[in-house]
């Protein structure tokens, strides 16, 4: 009995028990009890992932009746990590619950439900054979739906978000279960150690392969398996959402984790490719979708895609390097991935949570009717500030370092000491670059964007301008992500060293801790140090800030009534950009990529056709994924629909024939 | 810790805070001198200064700290530019060095801050100017980064002092076709980037027409100093950096007074010829359509790709 | 002259037709392209003169002077003339430029794919700019797809035969004088025969845009 | 653009500004702008001619740039306001406003008749006063419009060049 043992004991019992409290306890006291209890299992979680990523043993044994092996959960490394991540995002989730949580979101059932999400989602990393892996996987899956079916009441979007997102977990849960079939059907055994026998360069391997890959790239919202993420983020409560794009999303990352690197090393170099590409659609689709996007929320959904998408682009780069014998810059394109992970929960965290109290403070989710909030909610903005410098990966957040590492991983991948690895290495490396380049360029318009419009000028709305600042609870849940932001961003080191033994003993080769905790890599010869940046900066800000205060004393700031609009009186709020204003250049540029569609009336005055009375102008951008490539199949389903409810008319008659029918065809079949 | 090094990047600091207003000075005077004016002599961006620093600032009720704070994270982003270049000697700082992709995300801060300026001051051209700064800022970044990738991988490391150490040892290197796409690329990337001629016209007064000007169209006294010294401080420092990529003769390589004292009257010399011969050609250039901008970093993207491959693949 | 020296002034000879090819793409008026056109033309006289003094070869330094004169003035000239008395501007192409520029990224990148099984294990430099080679002519192919005046095509049509001639000279180290003579004369044949078409084109239908060419005149 | 044609262009054009007269003396209280002045131009009104011959002053060939003076985008920037035109009675706040939004020091120099005394304009029904009857006049350049000369001047006492 491990300690690690006894963590996951511990959660499995504390889940059952929140539960229990969350039915006995009265409505009053429910959301603090049941928040309270949540926080726990979450922080049983990362106390257990943390000792499995330490190297950590132990496991969880639990017999079937059925005549398979038993559910056994035994987290290595790399499940640690992803446990401590979950959980560490769970803590957040269920504080800031407490004080957010109201009306339908804090019934019993969304309760119970958030401890099952939660536990499931904490034990997926932890399942050491297919069968616990799925039946994890389903307890999540179930437990988030149930969550996003909570305000139901509130109109059609919700209920249609739910029916697209049980549809795409249903659908990944399918083709994991196939997947792992064929898996472990090759392997005569559920266990993954065991699974590890089968060949990668096996034609079963590849069929697994892409199965499995499809499967976990719907849950973490890879194109063309998004559609679920920009419907059920902005519909789901905003600390639900918070949990699914901070935490859910990586459980697909771990499991295309899980498959390249634990159950299917060094496959072929086509995999790496296919990889590669998914993820290199994915990051840039779901940047320019969050560019052009003013739903708040949606924004946020679109960015999860495109951090999904480099990371997957890490990860393929990765294995394509292996395949060619590029060790250094695969593991350094790995841990960088890695790094993505961890730094996309630290930050998508806050972002949603402060998104979640901007919508409690004004009621609204359209950057087009918000702003002004900075000084309104200082603390929020704070946070969502920090945060969304980490999405922009500028200095000193953990996004900049996790893209510095991906880049440098790649710029080194294409030469191993000056010999050309080979012609796709060195035609695929540029374009990846150049993929994340335009990737950030574009995510840090974004996210000016979502900061700038929401909180600083002048409020765009009433709602806007009686924004206030939200309970105690909300405005540290986000602060701590935006400190956990800055300190992985300005403590590298360590962290980095920590990732690569969840990738195993020789990736830790490749890394090291520089400095005080700057992040090095020997095997490519670059290093970062942001606390010396920091210091830089400091240095060279010293003089500046002298003079500040020197002339300060003698020249105070004046405060002037109006903004310089030209001295007229009509100078209101609604001459401001505006969200969707702020992208139209963007969205101009690339008209043919997103085809937005553009709808403009005319009215003219009765007198004369020369003089206009209004004009109304529409633009609506949509998902071409969606309309595209769903639509089609999904009237086609109905099609076929339709003609099976010709089957049944109700009239026994027809029941009978059928039987009848069914009888005849055994018979015949018998006779053969 | 290798003072030497430390030492030459002070230098550095404080030698392009007194480069910076000057070049601009230099630049104006040969716009003026050929548009047939006098000039308003090379000292004038110094006085302005002066004077901006002794007014007092005005704010509107409703913009935040942001705008205090912004103007000197710009200035801060664009001095730190001038620590991590090689600008006067080709040292690096042991813990910092000029890694290509930390100068380029240094370099982005000051972009943001410059964006966040606009969209502080609530106000129709604020926010305008501040949207299409931030959409070529975005267009950039891949030339940006494709271009030094280029030009890092004759040396296979992507500190700027390394690559140009190279280039100083290895001159067949500066005149091989790869680096000559990637310089033209790269000077493309930054007149962008800086806010010259043909992508924004410095030195208009139409709102409509303005990127970089209309977002400090609510700045004023201290505030506006550090907005255009910070401005003037990046534009210099670019300047340099590609001056010393292209002919990197004289550049400190020892930290020898003598070599230091050649070093800055070279880094001087190279900044202010290189402004004058960009002043004087965009006297005969017209700023084109914005939407006709992703054209033109489209084509230098196409360049800079090519280098990369081409490097990867000729040589 | 020494090898590195070689490879060197090979690689700016392939990385100046590289370039004026790109810009051809880039640039829409049609005086530009033929400038770009003659520099082309220089950059390959230059790169079959290195070639020739390598190798020590009289014949590829006539072949040189040759293109020279063809490539580099005679073609360009007829054009720049004819453009000149037609006061002819800019082209409008069916692509968006950044697209055109897009696909002239991956049509190189193709040009190195496809030419990689050649060259790839090749050691002399030459024959590491054939893909460049291979570029300019699938560039000249967009550009005879893609513009709509005859006479860009015209332009798209040459730089289609510069990169031929570049593959030929690249890869069998220089074809013979009679063969490239001979090419050059049909090539000249043919842009004359062009040029008076389009002449008559435009006076009989005021301008020369293909897409207005649908239907046929007796 | 070939190096040829631009050596000619610069030949051919070679200067055209007009050699610059003694300075004036320093207009007191103006040494704190040490020679640069950015003007922004206000029409509070009257008619356009004040307008243009601003806008001479500012060509090329009376040249304030070479005194320092710049045309400024916003008054945030300007240090000097040109106001011309009688005040009317729509343009009168507007005018407040934007004195209003200069940053301090700053210097108002009322530019022509119209500006200093409402000149032909003055008793117009739309007229609602003189410059000075909203904002305080540090300089005053008379005329009907005055020369460009003497604007040149006026803003020379403020740059002290």
């Amino acid at each position: 009995m491990t300690a690690v043992t006894a963590g996951l004991a511990a959660q499995l019992v504390l889940a059952l028990l929140s539960s229990v409290l969350t039915f006995s306890v009265p409505a009053r006291a429910r959301s603090r009890v049941s928040g309270i209890s949540c926080a726990l299992i979450s922080t049983a979680g990362a106390a257990t992932g943390a000792l499995a990523l330490a190297g950590g043993r132990g496991s969880l044994t639990i017999p079937l009746a059925l005549p398979v092996d038993p559910l056994t959960l035994s987290p290595d490394r790399l499940g640690g990590l992803f446990m401590l991540v979950a959980s560490a995002v769970g803590i957040l989730v269920s504080v800031y619950g407490i004080s957010y949580a109201h009306g339908p979101s804090a019934s019993r059932t969304s309760w119970a439900a958030l401890a099952f999400f939660l536990v499931g989602m904490q034990l997926v990393p932890a399942a050491a054979d297919a069968m616990s892996f799925l039946l994890m996987w389903e307890v999540m899956a179930l437990a988030s739906t149930a969550l996003l079916l909570a305000d139901h009441a509130h109109g059609r979007q919700v209920s249609s978000a739910t029916v697209w997102y049980s549809a795409m977990s249903q659908l990944s849960f399918l083709l994991l279960l196939g997947g792992f079939t064929v898996l472990s059907a090759a392997a005569e055994s559920t266990s993954f150690s065991a699974m590890r026998a089968v060949s990668s360069q096996s034609p079963t391997a590849s069929i697994v392969f892409v199965i499995l890959i499809l499967g976990f790239g719907s849950k973490a919202g890879l194109v063309p398996l998004h559609v679920w993420l920009p419907r059920a983020h902005p519909e789901a409560p905003s600390h639900i959402s918070a949990a699914m794009s901070a935490a859910m999303v990586k459980m697909g990352v771990y499991g295309a984790l899980l498959v390249c690197i634990r159950l299917l090393p060094d496959g072929p170099a086509w995999w790496g490719v296919l990889l590669l590409i998914l993820g290199g659609i994915s990051a840039m689709y779901g940047i320019l979708q969050a560019a052009v996007a003013s739903d708040v929320k949606k924004l946020l959904a679109y960015s999860t895609t495109e951090n999904v998408g480099l990371i997957f682009l890490g990860l393929g780069a990765s294995m394509l390097l292996r395949s060619y014998d590029a060790t250094a810059a695969a593991d350094v394109a790995i841990i960088a991935a890695l790094f993505l992970v961890v730094s996309h929960a630290a930050f998508k965290a806050p972002l949603f949570l402060g998104a979640g109290s901007i919508l409690h403070a004004t009621g609204e989710r359209n950057l087009d009717r918000l702003g002004g909030l900075g000084r309104r909610m200082p603390w929020t903005g704070a946070a969502f500030g920090i945060a969304s410098l980490g999405a922009a990966a500028l200095p000193i957040t953990s996004g900049f370092v996790a893209e510095w590492m991906l880049l440098q991983g790649l710029i080194h991948g294409a030469r191993v000491d000056g010999e050309l690895v080979s012609l796709p290495v060195s035609i695929a490396m540029p374009l990846a670059v150049a993929v994340i380049a335009l990737t950030a360029g574009l995510a840090l318009l974004t996210f000016v964007k979502a900061y700038g419009i929401a909180f600083l000028a002048r409020p765009r709305s009433p709602a806007a301008a009686s924004a206030h600042e939200v309970p105690a609870l909300m405005r540290i849940a986000p602060l701590i992500g935006a400190v956990a932001i800055l300190a992985l961003g300005l403590l590298p080191g360590p962290v980095a060293v920590a990732l690569a033994s969840a990738i195993g003993p020789e990736a830790v080769m490749n890394v090291r801790t520089i400095g005080l905790a700057g992040v090095g890599l020997p095997s490519i010869g670059a290093l970062l140090d942001p606390v010396g940046l920091l210091i830089a900066a400091a240095l060279v800000a010293i003089p500046v800030l002298t003079i500040i205060v020197v002339t300060s004393k003698r020249h105070p700031q004046r405060v002037a009534k109006l903004v310089w609009g030209g001295g007229g009186e009509r100078n209101n709020p609604r001459m401001q950009y505006t969200a969707t204003s702020y992208a139209e250049p963007l969205l101009r540029v690339f008209d043919d990529v997103l085809q937005p569609s553009r709808d403009v009336q005319v009215t003219h005055v009765d007198e004369s056709r020369y003089l206009v009375q209004r004009i109304k102008v529409e633009q609506r951008v949509s998902d071409r994924v969606e309309t595209g490539l769903y639509r089609p199949v999904l009237s086609f389903a109905d099609r076929i629909g339709v003609l099976a409810r010709r089957l049944q008319n109700g009239s026994i008659h027809r029941y009978l024939g059928y039987s009848f029918a069914a009888l005849l065809v055994v018979l015949v079949a018998v006779s053969l | 810790m290798n003072w030497s090094a430390l030492i030459i990047a002070v230098i550095q600091v404080v030698f392009f805070v007194l480069l910076a207003p000057l070049l601009i000075g230099v630049m104006r005077q040969v716009r003026a001198k050929l548009e047939g004016r006098v000039g308003a002599g090379i000292w004038q961006p110094w006085r302005d200064l002066r004077k901006l620093l002794v007014k007092d600032p005005v704010r509107a009720e409703d913009s935040s700290w942001l705008q205090r704070a912004a103007p000197v994270t710009l200035l801060v982003s664009s001095l730190l530019l001038c620590v991590l270049f090689p600008l006067v000697g080709a040292m690096t700082v042991t813990l910092i060095p000029g890694d290509l992709f930390v100068v380029v995300s240094v370099l982005l801060i000051g972009v943001v801050a410059l964006a966040l300026v606009g969209l502080d001051s609530g106000t129709a051209f604020g926010g305008m100017g501040s949207s299409r700064h931030m959409m070529v800022a975005a267009l950039v970044e891949p030339t940006l980064l494709l271009a030094v990738y280029a030009l890092s991988i004759p040396t296979n490391s992507s500190t700027l002092a390394i690559i140009v150490e190279t280039r100083l040892e290895t001159p067949a290197v500066i005149l091989s076709p790869v680096s000559m796409l990637a310089m033209v690329a790269l000077i493309i990337a930054i007149m962008a980037e800086t806010g010259r001629l043909p992508v924004d016209n410095p030195s208009t007064h139409l709102e409509v027409t303005m990127l970089h000007e209309a977002m400090l169209l609510e700045s004023s006294g201290r505030d506006l100093a550090w907005l255009e010294l910070g401005s003037s401080l990046k534009l210099a420092a670019l300047l340099g950096l590609v001056a010393n990529l292209l002919v990197p003769w004289g550049i400190a390589t020892t930290s020898s007074a003598l070599a230091v004292i050649i070093g800055l009257v070279a880094i001087a010399v190279k900044v202010l010829l290189l402004g004058g011969l960009l002043a004087a050609g965009e006297v005969f250039l017209a700023k084109v359509r914005l939407f006709r901008v992703p054209e033109l970093v489209a084509g230098s993207f196409a360049l800079s790709f090519l280098a990369v491959t081409a490097s990867y693949l000729i040589a | 002259m020494s090898e590195i020296l070689y490879a060197q002034l090979i690689a700016v000879g392939a990385g100046a037709l590289l370039l004026t090819s790109v810009l051809m793409v880039w640039r829409h008026s049609v005086l530009a392209s033929i400038r770009l056109l003659a520099t082309q033309g220089v950059a390959l006289a230059f790169l079959v003169a290195v070639m020739g003094i390598h190798e020590a070869e009289a014949e590829l330094l006539a072949v040189s002077i040759l293109v020279l004169a063809l490539k580099g003035v005679a073609l360009p000239w007829v054009l720049a003339r004819n453009s000149a008395t037609i006061g002819s501007t800019g082209d409008s192409s069916r692509l968006n430029p950044t697209a055109a520029l897009m696909s002239v990224v991956l049509l190189t990148t193709l040009a190195y794919v496809v030419s990689w099984p050649l060259v790839g294990t090749a050691t002399d430099p030459a024959e590491h700019a054939v893909p460049i080679g291979i570029a300019m002519v699938l560039i000249g192919f967009l550009l005879l797809v893609t513009r709509r005046r005859a006479r860009s095509q015209l332009i798209g049509f040459l730089l289609l035969d510069n990169g031929i001639a570049a593959v030929a000279f690249l890869i069998s180290g220089g074809v013979s004088v009679l063969l490239e003579l001979g090419v050059s004369l049909d090539l000249l044949v043919v842009v004359v025969i062009l040029h008076v078409f389009t002449g008559r084109m435009r006076s009989k239908f005021g301008q020369t845009d293909v897409d207005q060419l649908r239907e046929l005149h007796d | 653009m070939s190096v040829k044609r631009l050596a000619g262009l610069i030949r051919r054009t070679g200067q055209i500004a007009e050699p610059s007269p003694p300075a004036p003396e320093l207009f007191e209280g103006a040494a704190v702008l040490g020679g640069s002045a950015h003007v922004r131009y206000i029409d509070a009104g009257g008619g356009n001619d004040c307008g243009s011959e601003i806008a001479a002053a500012f060509g090329p060939v009376y040249d304030v740039e070479r005194y320092g003076g710049h045309l400024a985008a916003s008054p945030r920037h300007a240090d000097v306001l040109l106001v011309t035109g009688a005040v009317t009675q729509n343009l009168a706040e507007p005018l407040r406003r934007t004195v209003e939004a200069t940053s301090t020091p700053r210097f108002v120099i009322a530019v022509g008749d119209s500006a200093i005394n409402g000149g032909v304009f003055a008793q117009g029904y739309g007229v609602a006063g003189a410059v000075s009857d909203f904002v305080t006049v540090d300089l005053e350049v008379p005329g009907s419009p005055p020369e460009p000369a003497e604007i040149v001047a006026a803003l020379r006492r403020m740059t002290g060049r």
